[in-house]
């Protein structure tokens, strides 16, 4: 017994690779039975991967190849001109108009989403009395449609019929040109996306809020934290993971805001709330142009994804994963 | 056929192929054997039993189940059943669906079924949880759950990875003697890892333990306990662990610790690094027929546990512990002597922590107390 | 929260419900008139079931709100009026939508057998070849297409063909607050008609909550400011002659336009209320502006929900020349290409049955769009309404008055959409402080691309 | 107690704020149109007409049919996609899935109306114009689905896994015996929120219908608003009323689910 113990601890310099060429045994499986994970992965994802190919990634390809190109009348490319639609797009002051637009849309939304959202979620977070109704009503605009959200606040900011301008006016404040006004028309954009994403980011901060151990605000009572010191110290930290998800997420849908835009605005006041989606749309869509609207849905599919990796680099290092 | 054996032959495990999760392991397990895989975390011994399990590729080396290569065998063919550490249970499904989930699957009968269940919950007193959902059961329960499950599958060969290591002390030490009970009943192969010694020690008919992916000694536990492989073996089994202290090795060859009474010992040689060590319950406060050597000490701590002491105290560098039956009363600082039989104490090679084989019972020259002087 | 809204929703669906019943005891009731979508589907299939002869013909078209209910309504007559053809109305979506939607099914099986299509997408539809000109048709049934309004078969006609059936034509007009006017001290019987009119009223009429003018941000108004003066939007004969290389709107004429509205915007006496039809009609309602440009389809509505007397008159014309009209504006009816002879033969048919005078005497005061058919004024329909409502005969005065010329004939451009954006975006562009030349040379540049672009894809 | 007046202050502020132009869209739905013209807050005299007048002019209970069948069916087929492929990204390791990984999670940041235009040639060529297949096929897959569910499965503990491979389970058994038992709670909320968002689709069942028979009830609002006419609002309102409140009851009853599942998915 202590000889085969003996004999053990000679072997200490055995490397991995002496151990595989002395006593690596010849798998007996064949290639089929060696695949057989690959061929389930390939099975149930080939679902998806079917669908993702003909609706995402072939359109994406597909738009890559259109934007050599300029289409006829029936939106097939008819006339190579290379890189003409992308050097026009960068020398169109229409198009870094959209560009200033959509960052600065993005810069009115995101923040504010979430800030609001966050705000909701801390309030709704107490432990009261019908709390629950509130939750619901908060999270009420998930539930509501593009259309609908956007048709409501039409009708909202309407210059005349509209109760803004009539809550504004009853204390004696100039009626605001919501619409209408290149400056204000971005900004009444950017109320109804808010609003429209508060209910979705409460949701999820919510959860957040709530999946947070309860022993670490005890404890930090008992250290005597004050409520302000608490929520910066405990709670942003440790919802930080959800914050993280929640900002990429509002994010990206500040990018592709579409619906509220067509409703409210179609892109005006002298495209004052040209998002690059919509100007996509029109370029397409109105004008039938889908070469140049092609460029521009690659442009913003390479912005896109170059911010967010961005984020996710320089982002989730403040991010603190239990 | 070898019914219930396993048997594995230069076994590795590499997840790199740069450094080992299990190096070159060879042992033959007999059908009906209880055999425990023991050593600390990240020893190795949960991946050499899910390679058991198959649920592990082998890097190198051979693998017998029942007498036959496995190694390519997916686990469910290869007739074992196994338990768990969190007991995976299905949290859906009542005691009952999670005890015949494995036999529904291999579309045993349904009233053969019912039997091995209601067999199995008997032997296990589950009996009126049947309809319960696993969440509403308590730890020792759920145990019992996992266990029955194993049962009621009938299979020769049984794993089990750390399966108490989630109970109290003393369900514990309740649920090792049904294992073991259990497994003698069932006359089943049964290859346990633990990272607890006293499991290892109590329940194992033969232990292998690990350290670092490295097979350290395999052995029945009282041979293991008597003559530890090496150091870590010695420092690993048993409570407390063996006192090691490292010796000096006089020019004659005879050893001194800490400028205390030297101890002959042949043959050493001078050059040689020496460690000694001795188990906690060997040393004696008072002189007695057998013992042969004395130490001067300071006693640090002292631990009157009711039935016994502990006692620690310094030796040189080293903290020693004695376990001493009765209660002793001592004051912290006081100095006094201990005495050690000889036979009792194990040497172990400085550098490689190798257990020298002649050290006990070879050089037992009675008496070979040379110079100083007790209290 | 649950409770709240499960009774709302408990109350809504029983009224819903009530609702259609109610609708479907007045329809068995009075045999005819108005019926919902879906009885017209079940009315579909029961016929289908009973005689396998009636031809299924298919009619996209973009009207929402109640103007697609007017157009149902006349469907539903004419099927009920033969046995022959059954015609399905199918809503698109807008304008825009709708050729997008007819711009990619166009030549399929999917392809509808008659098509609404807005003036702008004419030259399109044209290229198109999903399309079968109705001169065919008129030829071959020998109708006689010379009894319909002239000045609206002119924009439809192409090198003496004609290729949709007029269907709703409508112009601009000017409406003004003739209440308001008395008050400013302007004569109501005697609007203003120059652009140094329409200034000077404006000025008048402007106080503190009140503009005196405003437009709507559509292509069409400008349009309209040049066609006026003559002046063809795009070369090549307002591109009835050949494809049209460059547009011309950015001569003096367009650029008089273009100064006229930057006076008075400067002036304060000007607000720009965007581009939502609905917005600028709820200013004048609500007595904000008190001059302004509409549709004359909308001419009803206007004075219905006002709260004063409306006036109409002629669109403003530049002081310098004399006004030569209006350019006609709306949407014609096409017929598909690629389709059963049969089908075409109903979709004919139905051309026909509806521009006949009796017809359009009920669409004209139905919607407020001109009657094709200058007869159908003459029906006692026609002539009491526009007893009760003189204002409606402005803009039918306005259109036959009208100098046939290129330019009042209206523009042939493929890419109209794109060009009628580009000057809404420069006229906004105007209004936030760009001065007229620069703002004007915005959307000849664009317009002028966009020719271009389209011209070389279809080299 | 001063405290929860506060709070109490603030929750209420809050929700009024939050919840206003939902009210108020409900308001003006019962309103004559004078009522709307002199900007009221609440109708003078309340009525139905404009109820009465939607279902009259547009074929809205038939929209609300259709909406509901696409949205279930583009449900079912999302979480039936997504949880198969979550499945392997939970639990079925092999080289580059990662990748693969990868390769769905950028497909979030495809805009839709970008690839509109090639989906439209598609659909058509497919012959699936005018049909539920148009309308629930393109929606089945969802990275955003196949994410949350993958955070969900992620939480089964591995030895469940392993544990049904010694008991000798397929794949597909232990997909449907255990992962999908485990992970009801995210189905429920994966299935809310798909549910919400196919009926909120807007352009897309626009573009591939060109008849009533499959269209869902979002085109029913866009066509009560007119162009060359005037709106009327009250109209409008009681459209938008009709089609927010299957999604509102839907949304109140599965709050808490959602709320649950969905903050799940956003903590790795």
């Amino acid at each position: 017994m202590k000889q085969q113990a003996a004999d053990i601890l000679d072997t200490k310099t055995l490397t991995v690779q002496d151990a595989i060429d002395k006593y690596k045994v010849a798998s007996t499986k064949t290639w089929w039975q060696k695949t057989g994970n690959y061929r389930i992965a390939f099975l149930y994802l080939l679902p998806s991967l079917l669908l993702f190919s003909v609706f995402m990634f072939y359109p994406m390809i597909y738009s890559l190849y259109l934007s050599f190109f300029f289409t006829d009348a029936q939106g097939t490319a008819s006339a190579f001109v290379g890189w003409e639609n992308y050097t026009y797009l960068f020398q169109s002051a229409a198009f870094r108009n959209s560009v200033g637009v959509t960052l600065l849309f993005v810069l009115y939304t995101v923040p504010s989403s979430v800030i609001i959202a966050l705000f909701l979620a801390l309030l709704a977070n107490e432990k009261l009395r019908g709390i629950g109704l509130y939750r619901t009503i908060f999270a009420s605009t998930l539930g509501m449609s593009v259309a609908a959200s956007a048709v409501i606040w039409l009708f909202m900011f309407h210059p005349t019929a509209g109760i803004l301008n009539a809550a504004l006016t009853s204390i004696n404040l100039p009626a605001l040109s919501w619409l209408q006004d290149s400056t204000m028309a971005l900004v009444s954009v950017a109320i109804t996306t808010i609003w429209m994403n508060t209910g979705f980011s409460f949701l999820i901060l919510l959860g957040g809020l709530q999946n947070i151990d309860e022993h670490l605000y005890e404890s930090a009572r008992i250290d005597g934290a004050g409520y302000f010191y608490r929520l910066r110290r405990i709670t942003v930290p440790m919802l930080s993971p959800t914050l993280f998800f929640i900002i990429t997420i509002t994010f990206i849908n500040s990018f592709q805001s579409f619906g509220q835009v067509d409703i409210l605005t179609g892109g005006g006041p002298a495209e004052a709330t040209n998002l690059i989606i919509y100007s996509i749309y029109k370029e397409a869509f109105i004008y039938y142009q889908f070469g140049p609207a092609s460029a521009q849905a690659i442009i913003l599919f390479g912005a896109v994804l170059l911010l967010t990796l961005l984020q996710f680099k320089f982002g989730e290092k403040k991010v603190h994963y239990q | 056929m070898e019914e219930g054996s396993v048997k594995l032959k230069h076994i590795s495990k590499s997840y790199d192929k740069q450094t080992f999760a299990v190096k070159e392991t060879s042992v033959d397990i007999q059908p009906g054997e209880f055999f425990v895989l023991v050593g600390p975390s990240g020893c190795g011994k949960s991946t050499m039993l899910r390679m058991i399990a198959g649920l592990e590729e082998i890097t190198a080396g051979e693998i017998y189940i029942h007498g036959k290569s496995a190694n390519d065998t997916p686990p469910s063919r290869r007739r074992i059943s196994m338990v768990f550490q969190n007991y995976a249970l299905y949290p859906h499904l009542t005691v009952e669906e999670n005890i015949l989930f494995g036999l529904k699957v291999r579309k045993v009968p349904k009233k053969e079924q019912l039997r091995l269940c209601l067999e199995a919950t008997d032997m296990l007193g589950m009996t009126e949880f049947l309809k319960r959902k696993p969440r509403e059961l308590s730890g020792g329960q759920r145990q019992r759950v996992a266990l029955a499950r194993a049962v009621v599958s009938q299979m020769p060969i049984c794993l089990m990875d750390e399966p108490l290591s989630n109970l109290d002390a003393k369900l514990r030490g309740q649920m090792r003697t049904e294992i073991r009970q259990l497994q003698q009943k069932l006359g089943i192969t049964m290859i346990y890892v633990t990272h607890d010694q006293v499991e290892a020690m109590t329940m194992g008919d033969r232990m292998m333990v690990l350290k670092d992916g490295e097979v350290q000694q395999i052995g029945k536990p009282l041979d293991i306990y008597n003559n530890p492989a090496n150091e870590f073996v010695a420092n690993f089994i048993g409570a407390p662990p063996m006192n090691i202290t490292e010796a000096e090795v006089q020019r004659d060859g005879s050893l001194r610790v800490h400028h205390n009474n030297s101890l002959t010992l042949l043959p050493a040689s001078s050059n040689m690094k020496m460690h000694l060590g001795v188990r906690p319950e060997h040393i004696l406060l008072t002189k007695t027929q057998e013992t042969d050597w004395e130490l001067s000490v300071k006693i640090s701590t002292v631990e009157i546990l009711g039935n016994e002491t502990l006692l620690t105290f310094e030796v040189g560098e080293t903290l020693w512990k004695a376990k001493i039956p009765g209660q002793w009363h001592y004051e912290k600082g006081q100095v006094t002597t201990i005495h050690i039989n000889k036979q009792h104490i194990h040497l172990f090679d400085g550098r490689t922590g190798k257990m020298l084989p002649e050290s006990v019972g070879v050089a037992r020259k009675p008496a070979a107390v040379q110079g100083g002087a007790s209290i | 929260m649950k409770k709240t809204l499960f009774f709302m929703s408990v109350s809504l669906l029983t009224l819903a419900a009530c609702a259609s019943n109610e609708e479907g005891e007045t329809n068995e009731a009075e045999a005819e008139g108005e019926a919902s979508a879906e009885e017209v589907d079940e009315e579909t299939n029961n016929e289908a079931e009973i005689s396998e002869e009636v031809v299924e013909i298919e009619f996209w078209h973009g009207m929402g709100g109640g103007l697609g209910d007017t157009l149902e309504a006349l469907v539903d007559d004419y099927n009920a009026s033969q046995e022959e053809f059954h015609i399905t109305p199918e809503y698109q979506g807008s304008y825009e939508e709708l050729l997008t939607q007819f711009r990619t099914v166009g030549g399929t099986e999917t392809a509808p057998a008659l098509v609404q299509m807005f003036e702008v997408g004419t030259k399109y539809m044209i290229e198109s070849g999903y399309i079968t000109p109705v001169q065919e048709w008129i030829d071959k049934d020998g109708y006689d297409v010379t009894q319909l309004e002239e000045n609206i078969l002119s924009y439809y006609t192409v090198e003496d063909e004609l290729y949709s059936m007029p269907f709703n034509s409508s112009t601009p007009a000017l409406y003004f607050n003739k209440d308001m006017f008395e008050e400013a001290g302007l004569d109501p019987e005697n609007p203003p008609r120059t652009f140094s009119e329409i200034k000077e009223a404006a000025e008048k009429l402007t106080d503190e909550d009140t503009y005196g003018f405003s437009m709507l941000g559509h292509g069409w108004f400008f349009e309209q400011l040049i066609a006026t003066q003559s002046a063809d939007y795009v070369d090549q004969e307002n591109g009835r002659t050949a494809d049209a290389t460059e547009v011309l709107f950015g001569g003096e004429e367009g650029l008089r336009a273009y100064e006229w509205l930057n006076e008075m915007n400067e002036a304060g006496t000007f607000e720009y209320y965007g581009r939502d039809w609905d917005d600028l009609r709820a200013a004048f309602q609500t007595e904000n502006v008190a001059m302004y440009m509409d549709s004359s389809a909308g001419t009803k509505d206007a004075i219905n929900n006002a709260g004063f007397e409306v006036g109409v008159s002629f669109i403003p014309h530049a002081d310098e020349i004399d006004p030569n009209g209006v350019v006609i504006g709306g949407a014609s009816v096409w017929m598909g290409s690629g389709i059963s002879e049969e089908e075409q033969q109903g979709a004919w048919e139905f051309m026909k049955w509806f521009n006949q005078p009796e017809v359009q005497a009920e669409w004209h005061v139905n919607t407020g769009y001109f009657a094709t058919h200058p007869e159908a004024y003459n029906e006692p329909v026609v002539e009491g309404e526009h007893e009760e409502y003189p204002q409606l005969r402005v803009p039918i005065e306005q259109l036959q008055a009208t100098v046939p010329s290129s330019a009042t004939q209206g523009a042939l451009i493929t890419v109209f959409p794109e060009s009628r954006e580009q000057v809404v975006t420069s006229l906004e562009e105007l209004y936030q402080g760009t001065s007229p030349e620069d703002a004007l040379q915005m959307a000849v540049e664009g317009s002028n691309r966009a020719i271009e672009v389209s011209e070389r894809a279809s080299e | 107690m001063k405290r929860k007046m506060i709070l109490y202050a603030l929750l209420t502020l809050a929700a009024f704020v939050m919840f206003f132009p939902i009210m108020y869209a409900f308001s003006v739905s019962f309103m004559t149109s004078e009522d709307i013209l002199s900007r009221r807050l609440l109708p003078s005299s309340p009525t139905l007409d404009n109820y009465r007048d939607v279902l009259v002019s547009v074929p809205i209970l038939h929209y609300l049919m259709n909406s509901f069948i696409v949205a279930s069916t583009a449900t079912l087929g999302m979480l039936i996609v997504s949880a198969l492929a979550a499945f392997i990204f939970a639990f079925i390791p092999f080289k580059g899935r990662q990748a693969v990984f990868l390769l769905f999670i950028s497909t979030l940041l495809i805009p839709w109306e970008a690839t509109m235009i090639p989906n439209f040639f598609t659909i058509q060529s497919l012959g699936w114009m005018n049909n539920y297949l148009a309308l629930t096929i393109p929606f089945f897959a969802l990275a955003f689905g196949t994410f949350l569910l993958r955070q969900h499965f992620k939480t089964v503990p591995q030895e469940l896994y392993e544990a049904a491979q010694v008991e000798g389970l397929s794949n597909f058994q232990f997909f449907y015996k255990v992962v999908v038992p485990y992970a009801k709670t995210s189905f429920v909320t994966l299935g809310i929120f798909g549910f919400l968002t196919t009926w909120n689709m807007y352009l897309w069942p626009l573009l591939v219908t060109t008849n009533d028979t499959v269209r869902t009830v979002q085109i029913g609002l866009r066509r009560l608003q007119a162009d060359e006419v005037a709106t009327n609002w009250g109209l409008v309102m009681a459209g938008v009323i009709l089609v927010i409140i299957p999604t509102l009851i839907l949304l109140a009853a599965g709050q808490k689910q959602l709320q649950k599942g969905l903050a799940k998915g956003a903590i790795k």
